[in-house]
């Protein structure tokens, strides 16, 4: 069966042209970059185009660069590597409730160390407050860390003000750029940003590779010590295939950034206007209009996620869900929750996250599946009997009545 | 979370037997709630031999929730009530080939569910049937098993 | 130039079959392990048969075996992890001084957290003594870390030996295997290994990947927080294609592991005859009995180690020093220096590791390469015309006086 | 690490000029030692003018000792023992487009070497040369640069 691949947000097809890239590295070029004769100076080159490719595309400096094995990594070591380094200066550590959990679970694994970790509300539409971040700032507060973009729902916060909001106050500023890099513009030195972790996989390039930036001069420990590769800041034999692949598939990303983002754009938001449209009792997660490109996220009222995906999963679409059924957790997501969604509504969200080849065909049978699925599920939800039968029980249409948007 | 559901799973998600309702139904019970994320409701049709003629449910829940309580219909027809109580969540599971163990809370919830059919016959007809004691409607206190490491707490 | 490539313990050539196996995962096969839809479960699926086949290879259950991306994390989790998990039990951690610096670097991070370290010392061979290993272990000592095979001498350790002395004192013991996975015979259940660390690219298996066995029941703090992949101890989108490949090349090394050991025994043990008889002032570093089967190490008197390596690399042979310059280090290599090599001659030393498809031509090649290369350095050594001068001041000479064993 | 050598390095490295000893130099120099790496020795024949006619290395180091060795006696050869003393670090680097960061220290090296065959020289004659200190045998003393991270220490 045709699969219509609407999980980009979880992880992207890698390119053709990255594979090429990547393709001599394995079996032909295959020196270790620390080696002195020319395969392993070849290698060694490589690794330094990469480099400096991938800083020029955040307007950072090369040697400010750092690998890794993914944004998971990245998170940790900027966050753990900073606070251990840095704990003389102080315990106090900001970020927000809507992280990704390589950012909340590192911050929970820094207090039981002993840090104190305040973790920002956000408003209906995923936004961290500008004024709670500045309150939130103490005299031991060292390190704030707010994501770029959010993976689940798509909002994009305000990377440029909270960074000078900390800047004032003398706290380094870190953000997870993993839903961004490569989709939005980003600048570091324009948004004053201190660190900056990005994943590979999230733009056409393979799993498995990761940055940080680190701008000169942050202090962090080191998260894997050994050799003296990444300039003694993180030890491990360069994967080497996986440098070149990132730093391709961030080469095309950028240079078709602009195009990509305007279809998608477009794309997304016939995808929601079809949506409020012809699905009832249905509410848009997130902002609309600071919302990453390629984000399209529902709640739909009297069905539980994990029977919709799999349904659409039967129709070959794939798509994700907050639902706690997926993620082996019992709560539903975390960032649902944070944005004010009662569980019960929590449960039935739906996550479409574009691709750069995702047409307006796909779009359609999508919202065409997803209308059937509903329909199918609701016919078996005893809360829908209950809702039908007596007109109440409706916590989305209790949110029309009090006026919350983009609700169906 | 990978699934893995066997495909008796599948094929009572994709294609459940029996949902619906019955009116007047001698029986009906509803288990587990919308915070929790699982919600079944089973209606019995049963007769004066107590033998139990038609099951039908709903079911706000995952996959496994819906195919648990099919195969739960499923296996309760024709049975009489006292057989009803031998369907337990191990009976179920068997019949769909396991559940993944992220999954076995639903098929207590389905188990849960039956009973509270029965329960409501019972007290519906002023009976008392061996071995069923009141079901708790909201089984949420119950302990899913959801986000325990399947085998080890190391 | 044709290239001889004899630096396998650097780093090795994928093999095509490896390639072949993680095609698919690229551009095909990408869906996300974690996601439901079938895309993802063939993800799933291809990591956990990965997994199982990774685990048998070493006599472990598929639960007990934990993907990273190198060697160096493997380390560093096993050892931070370990330490600050059962930092209650004790605070003494025994290593030797020869492990690689993915080890020593981590137990000296963790010096600094407040644990002590003992370093045993070696003996001329670079092999731990039992005795001195149970005379070391203390009331508080929680962990012992012994790496199986060294990275450049080859010395093989008696691991068995080492772990069951560990557990009769109640300290779970953990070797770094990244040189002996998939080239040696390694029994974790016969043994009594508690945690191993192994690396694919030392084993035609891709770069940017690495397991972690943990003998159920050990604790660990993770290293790297987040999403609940790897059962929540490693988080991180997983790496499927590398995860396959490693799996794959793992399979194929299980496979000819007795051929390619016997026929790398007979070339390596040519080599290092050859060199004894027709090159003059040499010294075998390590042991020529408990040696990995591809290892020949030798120092050169009079002659610095980089400068050997650049004009063998202009004869196409590809092989590697333990010389200062060219780790960015002033010091020569430490495992030289622990094996008692004074540092003139342990900036003479060279490194020739085979590769399953060395030849014997291969090494005959690259052993006359090296006697032309040794006679021009050592022409132009003011050592050498001190030592032709005056017939002193020879280290080499000394030590075969004193009754050293494999010197020429 | 990385090596990248320039061209000239590398050419200077496999083909260096000037290899070998003169007998009855007018001087004689030899710096660095041996536990740290770095031996250079060179002879020079200077005239009765004070012009260096010849110049010869022996060096036991890495490929940027050799090649800075070889560089270094090429500049000092027919110039006086003053503008040897012209022949600096920085001009033996220059000469060879460059050296990575942790090889600076072989430049070094290489002018030191020359100083001590000066001094040699110097002393011989009983002469004086201006501006030339007595150059320390041992330069393992001085700073390497070689384990110094070459830009920032953060
Ligand atoms: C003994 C040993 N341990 C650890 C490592 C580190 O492995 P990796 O480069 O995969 O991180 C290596 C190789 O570099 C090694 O030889
Ligand atoms: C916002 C965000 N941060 C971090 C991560 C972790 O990235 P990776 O899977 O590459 O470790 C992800 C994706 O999974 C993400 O979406």
């Amino acid at each position: 069966m045709k699969q219509i691949y609407l999980d980009n947000a979880s992880t992207t097809r890698m390119r053709p042209e990255v594979l090429d890239a990547m393709l001599p590295y394995f079996t032909e070029q295959y020196g270790n970059p620390s080696s002195i004769y020319p395969l392993g100076q070849e290698a060694s080159d490589a690794v330094a185009e990469a480099r400096s490719s991938l800083a020029g595309c955040i307007g950072a400096q090369p040697r400010e660069v750092f690998f890794t094995s993914g944004g998971s990594e990245s998170d940790n070591w900027a966050i753990k590597g900073f606070a251990r380094a840095n704990v003389a200066k102080g315990r106090h550590i900001i970020t927000s409730a809507v992280e990704h959990h390589a950012v909340l679970h590192t911050c929970a694994a820094l207090e039981k160390e002993g840090f104190e970790v305040t973790y920002l509300p956000v408003d209906g539409d995923g936004l961290v407050s500008v004024e709670d971040f500045k309150a939130a700032i103490r005299s031991d507060t060292i390190l704030a860390s707010i994501m770029f973009a959010n993976n689940e729902i798509g909002t994009i916060q305000s990377i440029a003000e909270l960074a000078s909001a900390a800047h004032e106050a003398g706290v380094v500023f870190h953000t997870d750029a993993v839903q961004a890099f490569g989709h939005e513009y980003i600048n570091v030195e324009e948004m004053g940003i201190d660190m900056l972790s990005a994943s590979a996989h999230k733009l056409y390039g393979p799993k498995g590779m990761g940055l940080l930036y680190v701008r000169k001069g942050v202090k962090l420990l080191n998260l894997i010590d050994g050799g003296q590769q990444e300039r003694g800041r993180r030890a491990t034999t360069e994967n080497v295939s996986g440098i070149v692949g990132f730093a391709k598939a961030a080469q095309l990303a950028e240079a078709e950034r602009e195009a990509v983002h305007g279809s998608q754009l477009a794309l997304r938001d016939h995808a929601i206007e079809r949506i409020l449209r012809e699905i009832p009792h249905a509410k848009l997660n997130g902002s609309w209009e600071s919302r990453l490109a390629n984000n399209v996220n529902f709640s739909f009222e009297f069905i539980e996620g994990e029977g919709m995906l799999l349904q659409l999963a039967a129709r070959g679409i794939c798509v994700s869900s907050g639902s706690a059924c997926t993620s082996g957790s019992l709560d539903p997501s975390h960032v649902l929750l944070a944005i004010g969604l009662p569980h019960e509504i929590a449960h039935g969200s739906l996550r479409m996250t574009l691709g750069r080849d995702t047409t307006l065909e796909d779009v359609d049978f999508a919202i065409d599946s997803l209308k059937a699925t509903l329909a199918n599920l609701r016919s078996m939800s005893p809360l829908y009997e209950d809702f039908q039968k007596t007109g109440e029980g409706s916590i989305i249409a209790e949110m029309k009545a009090q006026g919350v948007p983009y609700v169906s | 979370m990978a699934m893995n559901y066997s495909e008796a799973v599948m094929d009572h998600f994709t294609n459940p037997r029996n949902v619906g309702e019955i009116e007047n139904a001698s029986g009906c019970g509803t288990v587990g709630n919308a915070v929790c994320g699982d919600i079944m409701r089973v209606y019995l049709d049963i007769d004066d031999d107590g033998i139990i003629q038609d099951a039908k449910f709903k079911t706000f829940g995952c996959g496994a929730a819906i195919a648990t309580s099919s195969m739960a219909t499923v296996l309760v027809k024709g049975k009489t009530v006292q057989q009803a109580l031998e369907v337990t969540n191990k009976a179920v599971m068997e019949a769909l080939d396991g559940l993944p163990p992220v999954k076995v809370h639903c098929s207590l919830l389905a188990e849960e569910a039956i009973h509270a059919a029965l329960w409501d016959y019972a007290e519906k007809n002023g009976i008392m049937i061996e071995g069923l004691e009141k079901p708790v409607s909201d089984i949420s206190e119950h302990d899913h098993g959801h986000d325990i490491d399947d085998e080890d707490e190391d």
